[in-house]
């Protein structure tokens, strides 16, 4: 039945919501709702055409039927894409290097827009950029902490000066200084 | 009520119960719900007090789950209510009373949801209780709007209570 | 330098007076005000323009200020850092509730763009930066849903801003939803024929549309 | 790594976690008062501005977060405010008892100030911050149960729940308003019905497909 090809579609989408990834680009599932809504137009073409007697009213509830399924159609083929444009916009946002797992699921022009999209938000954030407009949104802990170094780390330079992270050592320092090096199991939060 | 949401796009599809030229047919909301209240360009042609004309494509049949049964049943146990099925089912009542504009309906299902969210709001405060007896009967029977609405009360009431009870550093 | 040189030579660089000290204050209480209102009402509310350029000039002075001295800081004695912790804690804390109120707007104006650009009204509440932002990312999304499959449809269904026959396409705010609100003075709101008596102090869950007026005015406060 | 501080700080910052769940909400700001025990801290500029105290033992307003860090870096005592005693919760616990239907007074931060306060400053309370922690959680639950009841009175035109601090109203915040939309919006659906364009304006509507003009994102 027509729309049904959009109803998987919106099932995809649903589904989308709920993965932490991206999945595939349903291609050939859009390709084939876009040809139905070709076909659909087509028909309703040669039934405007026919509707010579005003009285026909099988010929209008044709019609207007045909126009509510190319409308169902649009609508989740937008509703679709939409949703994924919102998960590309999140990626550029997170500014966390994409994988090319992800890379691979988006389509060529999916990868365009979100090459465009993360021109767009550098220069949003250009003029704010004591900002730090792509930092966390959660509220702000301590500034700073006591870490203990468990592995050595060589040097790092911060505004505070250079620490020379060598095993069991500990220091004071700014959280956000640090924070990559506690996640890889450098430091220690005390 | 966003054009873009696929929720909405998926209660759509929920099937409704016209009947056109005395034919039974099931049809998704999306194409039933316009069908059944647009009038046929030509029937201006009737009389405006001829209620006897079909003017409209199709009549659409009450769902099952606005049978006078169904509503009974809402009234004499809200809890018991298995809304599971329907998915979508208190956006299916606003796209009815939408067409229908049934203020009973929305009455009695209104005061369904307050009883049913209480129970769930007790439900979703019991950190961990709700998977047991005769609570997951109920947790079983939700819609997935009930289901969201669990969801948000639990994370919300474990949120102050990890933050209530978390030892400084 | 040592700590009190630094501080001796903070203290100098600002001193024009109380008056100042109470602006500065009275900024951020009113940024707080803006980033709960912001991030509670379902509307886009008007960018708060001045407030925030005075505020981002504060925080560039305080970044410098910090680079400044902390370059001399190699030793790890907290003492010395003390005052540099505090600037910092407040500058994370200011920052933060910038970075929130901006995300805020931006995901309400990439949510109602087709709204706020069809009234001026909406659109003045954007601010330049904004304004060029919603019009780009329009433009890219609508790069995208053509290359995708818009153009392969009937001309007659390649619009994105129809309104009539069926769900409107153009996303608005929705006035409706309701919101946690705190008289501050005494007023009468209706909704669906029935009066509420609003109270001072009196704390009401009601939608947005009946108080919207009254938070403009400030005789309301959202929460 | 680079010196340059605001690059340094976008990369750096770009992953936080674990940080304080406060409901969606944060309380940024809220007055404690504060005893400075040792003179190291002084007028402080900062993006707004707070005057700390010169001398030893002089009492200064200075806002919690403040107070808390000075407070961690042992630079000062805070004055526990005088609702934080045992003798002041027992009283609003017995008024909580005694009205089933109404929320006693609290200060309208008082959980996060409690919290603070216990967590940071405990030995600078008069009475024994156990006892005050336990009063606080009967409080907070004998108080919990109120606002739970209370929600069997949902309808879709308002609520009133007056004495509710605002901690209290973030964790019922989602149920609530959910809730309350659902409400609305299936009340409101039958207010579409009675204004609604007639149904052949909206064929007629259908019918004209073919003519979206004025439309400025119509693609070539």
């Amino acid at each position: 039945m027509y729309g049904d090809l959009a109803h998987k579609l919106a099932l995809e989408a649903k589904r989308t919501q709920s993965l932490d990834k991206l999945p595939l680009y349903q291609d050939t599932l859009v390709r084939a709702i876009v040809r139905e809504i070709r076909d659909l137009q087509k028909e309703a073409d040669v039934l405007t055409e026919h509707a010579s007697q005003d009285d026909d009213r099988v010929n209008q509830a044709q019609l207007f039927v045909c126009h509510l399924c190319m409308r169902r159609n649009k609508r989740c083929l937008l509703a679709y894409q939409r949703l994924r444009a919102e998960r590309l916009d999140e990626l550029v946002w997170a500014n966390n290097e994409i994988s090319k797992e992800q890379m691979d699921n988006l389509s060529p022009q999916e990868q365009e827009y979100l090459k465009k999209y993360n021109d767009l938000v550098s220069e949003f954030k250009g003029p704010l950029e004591k900002i730090d407009l792509g930092g966390t949104l959660e509220p702000p802990e301590d500034v700073f902490i006591d870490v203990r170094v468990l592995k050595d780390a060589g040097e790092i330079q911060t505004e505070y000066g250079v620490f020379n992270l060598t095993k069991d050592s500990q220091f004071f320092v700014r959280q956000a200084d640090v924070e990559r090096l506690i996640q890889q199991g450098y430091l220690k939060k005390l | 009520m966003s054009y873009y949401d696929i929720d909405d796009i998926l209660a759509d599809s929920q099937p409704g119960s016209p009947i056109k030229e005395n034919v039974r047919l099931e049809l998704p909301i999306w194409l039933a719900e316009i069908l059944a209240i647009c009038s046929i360009s030509n029937s201006s042609d009737y009389e405006e007090n001829d209620q006897d004309r079909e003017t409209t494509f199709l009549k659409l049949l009450e769902p099952e789950f606005f049978s006078p049964v169904f509503l009974n049943f809402i009234k004499s146990d809200a809890l018991r209510l298995n809304l599971n099925p329907y998915m979508f089912y208190y956006r299916i009542v606003t796209k009815w009373s939408n067409m229908f504009g049934d203020a009973e309906l929305v009455e009695l299902i209104s005061k369904a949801l307050v009883d049913r969210a209480c129970e769930l709001n007790d439900l979703s405060f019991k950190l961990n209780d709700h998977f047991r007896g005769s609570n997951l009967e109920f947790m079983n029977n939700l819609d997935s709007y009930e289901k969201q609405l669990f969801k948000n009360s639990h994370k919300s009431y474990k949120n102050l209570k990890i933050w209530w009870l978390k030892k400084p550093n | 330098m040592n700590f009190d040189d630094i501080l001796k030579e903070f203290e100098a660089s600002k001193r024009p007076g109380y008056n100042e000290d109470e602006l500065r204050a009275e900024d951020v209480r009113r940024l707080l005000d803006a980033w709960v209102k912001e991030r509670t009402v379902p509307e886009l509310l008007p960018y708060e323009q001045e407030l925030i350029d005075r505020i981002l000039i504060r925080i560039r002075k305080q970044i410098e200020l910090i680079e400044l001295n902390s370059i001399e800081l190699q030793t790890h004695e907290r003492e010395i850092k003390l005052r540099l912790v505090v600037i910092e804690s407040e500058l994370d804390r200011v920052q933060f509730i910038i970075r929130s109120y901006t995300r805020t707007r931006l995901q309400k104006i990439d949510k109602y763009s087709l709204y706020i650009r069809s009234s001026d009204k909406e659109t003045a509440k954007l601010s330049n930066n904004e304004f060029a932002y919603m019009e780009r990312h329009l433009e890219l999304l609508l790069e995208l849903y053509n290359s995708q499959f818009m153009k392969n449809l009937p001309e007659s269904l390649q619009a994105i801003d129809e309104t009539g026959g069926g769900v409107s396409m153009i996303d608005e705010p929705d006035l409706d939803r309701p919101v946690f609100v705190r008289a501050t003075a005494e007023n009468v709101v209706e909704v669906d024929d029935e009066e509420i008596e609003l109270t001072k102090d009196g704390i009401y869950v009601v939608r947005y549309r009946a108080v919207k007026d009254l938070v403009e005015t400030g005789d309301v406060r959202v929460l | 790594m680079s010196s340059d501080l605001s690059r340094y700080r976008t990369v750096s910052r770009t992953q936080a976690g674990g940080r304080e769940p406060i409901c969606g909400r944060s309380m940024m700001c809220s007055g404690g008062r504060c005893d400075f025990s040792s003179g190291t801290s002084r007028r402080t500029g900062l993006v707004s501005t707070y005057c700390l105290g010169d001398k030893k033992s002089r009492g200064e307003q200075i806002p919690l977060w403040l107070a808390t860090l000075l407070k961690k870096q042992e630079k000062c005592n805070i004055v526990v405010p005088e609702w934080l005693s045992v003798e002041y919760l027992r009283v609003r616990y017995d008024e909580e008892i005694k009205y089933p239907s109404k929320f006693s007074n609290l200060p309208w931060h008082w959980l996060p100030i409690a919290k603070k306060l216990l967590d940071y400053a405990s030995d600078d309370f008069i009475d024994p911050p156990h006892e005050i922690r336990s009063l606080l959680q009967d409080l907070r639950e004998v108080r919990l149960v109120k606002a739970r009841k209370g929600i069997r009175e949902l309808n879709h035109v308002y609520i009133q729940l007056d004495g509710l601090s605002l901690m209290e109203i973030n964790e019922m915040r989602p149920f609530i308003l959910e809730v309350m939309d659902q409400l609305r919006k299936m009340n409101d659906s039958l207010k579409v019905k009675a204004e609604e364009e007639t149904p052949r304006q909206a064929a007629a509507q259908m019918d004209r497909d073919d003519e979206s003009d004025d439309d400025i994102y119509q693609k070539e």
